[in-house]
């Protein structure tokens, strides 16, 4: 960990982006808006967004406000088109909700505008659009670093896996299943459902049945939280190693630490893992301005943000400019390095984090570094 | 128990801009029993039914001398008017005891009494209080109707067709206990259109048409 | 002009000019979203207001429009004018496969059933990927593209999408004509009675599930062009929610009551984006005022109408001279051995009995001896369980209840089936539309010497003049039997001796009349037969003198009087 | 005894349901109105639980089951609001109305929790303790053996007071005819207001009961009042024998039908379970075939 160069360049970047503000001193602020579900059965990941990017975004002289998105992409819609009904618009923080990237990617090619967002969606960086910036691992990574943590550090052979019938499950569950087969060890066993699903027993005795020996989830915070809950009232005793959802510290909060015991989970990252100081204060800052614990998705929000800063405080003060910045220029984020592959996933590296039963705060047990070689060039 | 029990003054009541009934007054006495005597549609029923304050009248109605015209239905029901509508409406989910002690305003004790008074002057419900009222035959439901009004311990009753659909013996039966509630002090005004059957009963008369009073009162049996 | 018209004009002038010269990019986005939703809500007020039926598929047939455009477009590109029209024929055609199990249920059930169907379909878009997408749906729908011509975003499409509005509204207000309004004013408030007036309810709500189903289709397809992507969501409950708060908000009836539900329901949330993470709690407290306030609907507050459909001031005609009758067409009615039970109780047992052209029937018999469902049984309202029906000389046993109107039977009823909202002039030519005759009141009316009333809403009727107005409404469309269940109950002797006279009338061209009452003063005049009727049998039947001195009858039906 | 577990789950989620649907019907009696905010009743509870919990000594293990009267208390004033806000200003009007007023009702609970409570899922203390009780062989959990016992305690208590006090019998007599009851005396506001605090504080306690085992979130009004009002409708509009009789129905395909096939599938089976029980029976279950005469 190359900690103090990390810190000192986020720091110049910082100061950087401050003295170039105030001394072009530019008559309109320039705008990013930040578009996230704050309502809905998202709200919870929405509400990290918001929290990572306004966290980012509070004291500089970038001008943002935050418009709720909801689930629906139409509203999605309405919301990009009153963000950018405005002149200085650079970028815009969009939400995390596949489906509602897929409505704003032409929009946003449109109006010529970069979208930042930690959607893990696979398919809205295939849509061949230059405004698509991804902030967060996308599920061909993490799901490759969740498929390989099963088979290659816990000895899976036979996994199975339950996935919710949402966009983030069903684009999760595709690229986890992909992953599998390509290791050799195609799942045993596979349904999807519902969010509103109460009672896990079916699919668990099924999951028993199956003879699996791993599980992995692809599953929102409540349901990946019932999975657990029951499957230890059932007495099914295989390693579970969850979506993203599972280390958001509101997952956990859910869950007594006995029943976390050795329940693992792939991640961007983990803030409230880290111990690093630059993480330390980013982690201290977060609870001071939201009274909750930082999750992935807001520092991946954060560092987004933060890349925007970096290519303003670099002399972008154009749409375009932040776009060729984003495209071209490598960030040192807090979570991670990033750098577009060329489709704008930005993020190639995700952890594994398990818990040991004493606590709800995880430990990073295994780090994926450039899982798609893009940070060797 | 003496004096005037119901007094109806000038009253008036109008459904959609049309008069139903037109400048009517009557009074009936305790222990009296007035009959209006109409045809179907003459106003009957809506005169009953502003009496109990479920259509809305102009004038005034007073009850034991105090004026209950602004009163809500419910409250006049507390202040002693019971009103046994055209069709019984029994609860039918209801059993017959249940029928009975719903209507009750007084506490347990009191309750339970009020209801072997009302099994003692009906013995036809006395024999079947776990039965539902639907299982009645219609007489029977006319009296568990009567019966319910008993149960508040009105001073006055408002009665709209009570020998409607009934057979003579029954109707007979009906028509003895009402005459026993007369005679216990309470004021009855009945709506009717079978003279036959009131004839017997009906201290007074008074005749209803086109939503007024047509005919002097205490004039009896004109229907027929 | 009346009020709601010019109200209309100046608004939708406003509207215009607001939208052409004031409007940003996203409030022009917000208006194209507002005339998809008036389609949608147009839509739902066939099914939903004029049809009175809970339907909960408004949202999935928005919802299989808009997966329709969103395939082919996404996946083949295919043209608007190819995607459009399918659009609308596949919600229609869903409308009509499941209108069979589904429009005979009632209320609620209706409501359910039309939910399972909306979440069946939801369930497959959401899991059926390969075809739908899936939960992520199909992004890159085209942009409404015609032949070679693309329609940007902006002005063209709202311009587009509202130019589609003005066709449906076209379309509404063709399908919506005064009397077909009326017939289903007729169908809604008076449901049970609806059959007789030879209203075929059933196609009614057929037409109007079709309708819903089409107007549907149609949002959706247009709904997918603006966003340009199509997920599940189009096919949730939210929508189906946002349709009914958007059509009792606006009104039920209408295109203002539309117009007017739907730009307030989508302007409203972008008003409080203020409000931040509360503004969703504050369209809800503006929603519930809405509703207390305006519980009839905004269009109601604004504009009020008397009606659903609206109506002149009432002329007021000198009171007119009763016209002769046209000679009706000549019809003898026969029943044979007809028996009917409810749960047990006879209500007809083995009842024979037959009249024909210029007889006067009079039916008497005690409360329950089955008179009512005598009626109710020849008319075709309720199925026998036993026995024939022949109108002139057709069989017409458990022949639906509207076809026997059509065929010259009409009835009248004990309470009378009068439609609050209708004129009378309204109801009576309503009848005569179903009977496939040209709307024509007057004759009718003046027969019952009631013309003076044909502009007056039913509902301020009084008794009296609501039975004259049941009569004329019978008798207006000439027909052969008419069958008149207690006419006289509630009549003044004057009132009645005027109905006797009528029918002597009636009957004296041609008509067979059915008299149901146990007014023996009212009937002994006019009728030339009497029938007595007990516990569900004939115990008499025969000419009057004969029939009131029978000592059954005697008996039977002045026991209660004479005791 | 997988047959056990399967049961005893399906029973207990049905249980919770059927309280749901009767507090439903509860205030549809009451009212003939559709009370659409009433899944957000269930919300309010289960979030009046973790409000609630914070107040009990963090480290004794205090059974959630304390909460239950707290919790009944909440919903009961929520439910008067809800009836004074929504209901009593256009009880006159068409019952649709009363639809979409409840249904604003609904939105400002759902997102008033949102703004105040966050979005995340919640979790309520467990009713009698964690754990599983070994009977006959099954390991039977001690929350899904409350959630029952609760469940029966209450619907026995409302069945007694129902069946055997005035005010039951006052209950009663307003469902059947209202006006009539006015007309015996019987204060119809005083009980449509009744009405609708004991319907929310049944889907209060059932928002208690769920909220342990499967968490509760602002968001989760919406499917349970699809499910209170499919139990109710296939039930037979108004029967609550026929309510509780549906919620089990849902139950048995959410727990049962789902463990012999999958989760969609045991979804789509149910709607088509819907329409066939429709098909045949229009009037629902239990409901009583309509016969109106004109």
């Amino acid at each position: 960990m190359r900690t103090l160069p990390r810190l000192v360049i986020t720091f110049a970047t910082g100061m950087a982006a401050i003295l170039s503000l105030v001394t072009t001193s530019h008559a309109e602020p320039l705008r990013v808006p930040v578009l996230v579900p704050i309502t809905g059965f998202l709200s919870l990941e929405g509400t990290s967004q918001k929290n990572g990017a306004e966290l980012a975004l509070v004291g500089t002289d970038v001008s943002f406000s935050v418009i709720d998105t909801a689930t629906a992409p139409e509203i999605a819609i309405n919301a990009f088109e009153r963000a950018v009904d405005a002149s200085d618009v650079v970028s815009v923080i969009a939400p995390m909700l596949g489906t509602q990237m897929l409505a704003l990617v032409p929009l946003a090619d449109e109006f010529g505008i970069p979208l930042i967002t930690v959607s893990g969606t696979a398919k809205i960086t295939e849509l061949g659009s230059p405004n698509v910036y991804r902030f967060f691992p996308g599920d061909a990574v993490v799901k490759a670093a969740q498929a390989r943590y099963a088979v290659e550090e816990l000895d899976a052979s036979r996994p199975a896996i339950i996935s919710q019938t949402t966009a983030y499950g069903q684009s999760g569950r595709a690229a986890l299943e992909a992953n599998l087969r390509r290791i050799g060890t195609p799942p045993v066993f596979q349904e999807s459902m519902d969010v509103s699903v109460k009672d896990m027993l079916p699919v668990l005795l099924k999951v028993r049945d199956s003879g699996a020996d791993a599980l992995l989830l692809q599953l929102h915070s409540g349901p990946t939280a019932l999975v657990i809950r029951h499957a230890k009232a059932l007495g099914l005793d295989i390693p579970i190693i969850a979506g993203s959802a599972m280390h958001q510290p509101e997952t956990a909060a859910l869950l007594e630490p006995a029943e976390l015991k050795g329940v693992c989970a792939e991640s961007g990252s983990s803030p409230v893992s880290e111990t690093s100081e630059e993480m330390q204060a980013f982690v201290d800052a977060y609870r001071r301005s939201f009274d909750r614990e930082p999750d992935a998705f807001a520092l991946g929000q954060y560092d987004g943000a933060q890349m925007i800063l970096a290519a303003i405080a670099a002399g972008a003060q154009t749409a375009d400019a932040v776009r060729s910045h984003l495209q071209t220029a490598r960030h040192e984020g807090l979570a991670m390095t990033y750098k577009s592959d060329g489709k704008g996933n930005m993020a190639h590296s995700a952890v594994i984090i398990c818990y040991d039963g004493t606590g709800r705060v995880p430990q990073i047990v295994k780090r994926y570094e450039n899982l798609t070689g893009v940070l060797l060039d | 128990m003496t004096g005037i029990a119901l007094h109806i003054r000038n009253l008036s009541v109008t459904h959609g801009g049309v008069a139903a009934i037109h400048d009517v007054s009557i009074s009936v006495l305790a222990g009296e029993t007035a009959v209006l005597l109409g045809a179907n549609g003459a106003g009957k029923s809506s005169l009953l039914r502003a009496v109990i304050g479920l259509a809305s009248s102009t004038g005034s109605v007073s009850l034991g001398g105090t004026d209950i015209s602004q009163c809500t239905t419910e409250d006049r029901v507390r202040l002693g008017l019971a009103w046994v509508p055209e069709g019984r409406r029994v609860f039918p989910g209801l059993t017959v005891a249940e029928n009975l002690l719903v209507a009750s305003l007084s506490r347990h004790a009191e309750r339970q009494r009020k209801l072997e008074e009302v099994f003692s002057l009906f013995p036809q419900l006395a024999g079947r209080p776990s039965d539902h009222a639907w299982q009645l035959s219609g007489g029977q439901q006319q009296m568990l109707a009567i019966g319910r009004a008993i149960m508040a311990k009105p001073m006055v009753y408002l009665l709209d067709e009570p020998s409607l659909g009934l057979a003579p013996a029954v109707a007979e039966s009906v028509a003895i206990a009402l005459q026993q509630l007369a005679s216990g002090g309470a004021a009855i005004l009945i709506g009717e259109q079978n003279a036959g059957f009131v004839r017997s009963i009906a201290d007074k008369t008074i005749m209803l048409r086109n939503g007024q009073i047509t005919t002097a009162p205490a004039d009896q049996g004109q229907l027929t | 002009m009346n009020a709601r018209t010019s109200m209309s004009v100046a608004g939708g002038a406003a509207l215009t000019i607001y939208a052409l010269f004031f409007a940003s990019s996203y409030d022009q986005r917000i208006l194209t979203l507002s005339g998809i939703y008036v389609i949608l809500v147009l839509g739902y007020q066939f099914i939903f207001g004029h049809a009175g039926a809970l339907s909960l598929a408004q949202g999935a047939f928005f919802g299989v429009g808009a997966y329709t455009t969103g395939i082919l477009g996404s996946k083949f590109g295919a043209d608007f004018l190819l995607t459009f029209p399918l659009s609308i024929v596949v919600a229609a055609t869903l409308a009509a496969l499941v209108s069979l199990p589904v429009l005979r249920l009632k209320t609620h059930y209706f409501a359910l059933a039309t939910l399972a169907l909306s979440q069946l379909l939801l369930l497959v878009a959401i899991n059926w990927e390969p075809v739908t997408g899936g939960a992520n749906g199909l992004p890159g729908v085209p942009p409404v593209t015609i032949l070679d011509w693309k329609l940007t975003r902006g002005l063209p499409l709202l311009t587009f999408v509202w130019a589609i509005v003005g066709m449906a509204m076209v379309i509404a207000h063709m399908q919506m004509r005064a009397g077909r309004v009326a017939a289903f004013t007729v169908m809604r408030e008076t449901p049970l009675a609806a059959p007789s007036f030879g209203i075929d309810s059933g196609m009614l709500r057929l037409r109007a599930f079709l309708l819903s189903a089409a107007f549907g289709g149609a949002a959706g397809a247009l709904f997918v062009h603006t966003n340009r992507v199509v997920s599940p969501e189009t096919l949730g409950f939210g929508v189906m929610i946002t349709c009914l708060t958007m059509t009792v908000v606006g009104g039920r009836f209408g295109i203002l009551g539309a117009v007017i539900g739907a730009l307030l329901l989508t302007h409203l949330p972008e008003w409080f984006r203020g409000f931040d993470e509360y503004y969703l709690v504050a369209v809800g407290i503006l929603l519930l005022a809405a509703v207390v306030f305006a519980p009839e609907g905004i269009v109601a507050l604004i504009a009020p109408a008397k009606a659903p459909h609206e109506n002149d001031k009432p002329s007021l005609h000198t009171q007119s001279k009763r016209a002769s009758a046209t000679k009706p067409s000549r019809l003898a009615l026969e029943a044979i051995d007809l028996a009917k039970s409810y749960g047990g109780v006879r209500a007809l047992d083995g009842v024979t009995l037959s009249f024909g052209p210029g007889e006067i029937v009079g039916v008497i018999g005690p409360n329950g001896a089955g008179k009512t469902t005598l009626a109710n049984v020849l008319t075709g309202l309720t199925p026998v369980d036993q026995g024939t029906i022949r109108l002139g000389g057709r069989d017409i046993t458990n022949t639906p209840a509207h076809i026997i109107a059509r065929m010259g039977l009409a009835r009248t009823f004990q309470t009378p089936q009068l439609p609050n909202a209708l004129t009378v002039r309204d109801l009576v030519e309503t009848t005569q539309r179903a009977h496939g005759m040209s709307p024509a009141a007057d004759e009718a009316l003046d027969l019952l010497t009631i013309r003076s009333i044909a502009d007056a809403r039913c509902d301020t009727l009084p008794h009296g003049l609501r039975r004259q107005v049941e009569i004329a409404r019978a008798i207006a469309t000439n027909p052969g039997i008419l069958v008149l269940d207690e006419p006289a109950a509630g009549l003044s002797p004057d009132e009645q001796d005027e109905i006797a006279a009528i029918c002597i009338s009636l009957s004296a061209s041609g008509m067979a009349i059915l008299l149901i009452d146990h007014n023996i003063e009212f009937l002994s005049p006019c009728v030339s037969r009497l029938i007595c009727m007990e516990a569900g049998r004939v115990i008499a039947d025969g000419a009057s003198d004969e029939t009131l001195t029978n000592p059954d009858v005697r008996n039977a039906y002045f026991g209660v009087i004479s005791s | 005894m997988l047959l056990t577990q399967i049961a005893l789950n399906a029973l207990a989620l049905g249980s919770a349901y059927a309280l749901v649907a009767i507090g439903f019907v509860l205030v549809l009696n009451a009212t003939t109105a559709v009370n659409f905010a009433h899944g957000e009743g269930v919300v309010a509870g289960g979030f009046a639980a973790v409000a609630l919990a914070i107040l009990l000594p963090p480290d004794i293990p205090i059974p959630g089951l304390l909460l239950l009267p707290g919790v009944l208390l909440v919903t009961a004033l929520l439910g008067l609001a809800i009836g004074a806000l929504a209901y009593l200003p256009i009880r006159k009007r068409p019952p649709i109305s009363v639809f979409v007023s409840t249904i604003a009702v609904g939105i400002i609970i759902a997102n008033g929790l949102n703004a105040t409570f966050g979005a995340a899922p919640r979790t309520a203390p467990p009713l009698i303790g964690v754990g599983t009780i070994e009977f006959l062989g099954a390991s039977l959990s001690r929350q899904s053996l409350a959630i029952i016992g609760i469940t029966a305690v209450l619907m026995s208590g409302l069945a007694m007071v129902l069946q055997r006090t005035q005010l039951g019998r006052q209950f009663r007599a307003c469902a059947q005819d209202p006006e009539m009851a006015r007309a015996l005396g019987i204060r119809l506001t005083r009980i449509t207001m009744i009405s609708f605090a004991l319907g929310t504080a049944f889907a209060g306690a059932a928002g208690l009961l769920l909220a342990h085992q499967f968490f509760i979130s602002p968001s989760d009004g919406g499917t349970l009042i699809l499910k209170a009002y499919i139990a109710v409708v296939i039930g037979g509009w108004g029967s609550l024998r026929g309510a509780a009789a549906g919620a089990m129905l849902i139950a048995f395909f959410e727990v049962g039908v789902a463990t012999f096939s999958s989760q969609p599938l045991a979804e789509g089976l149910l709607y088509i379970a819907v329409l066939l029980v429709l098909f045949f029976r229009p009037q629902g279950l239990f409901g009583e075939p309509q016969q109106v005469r004109v």
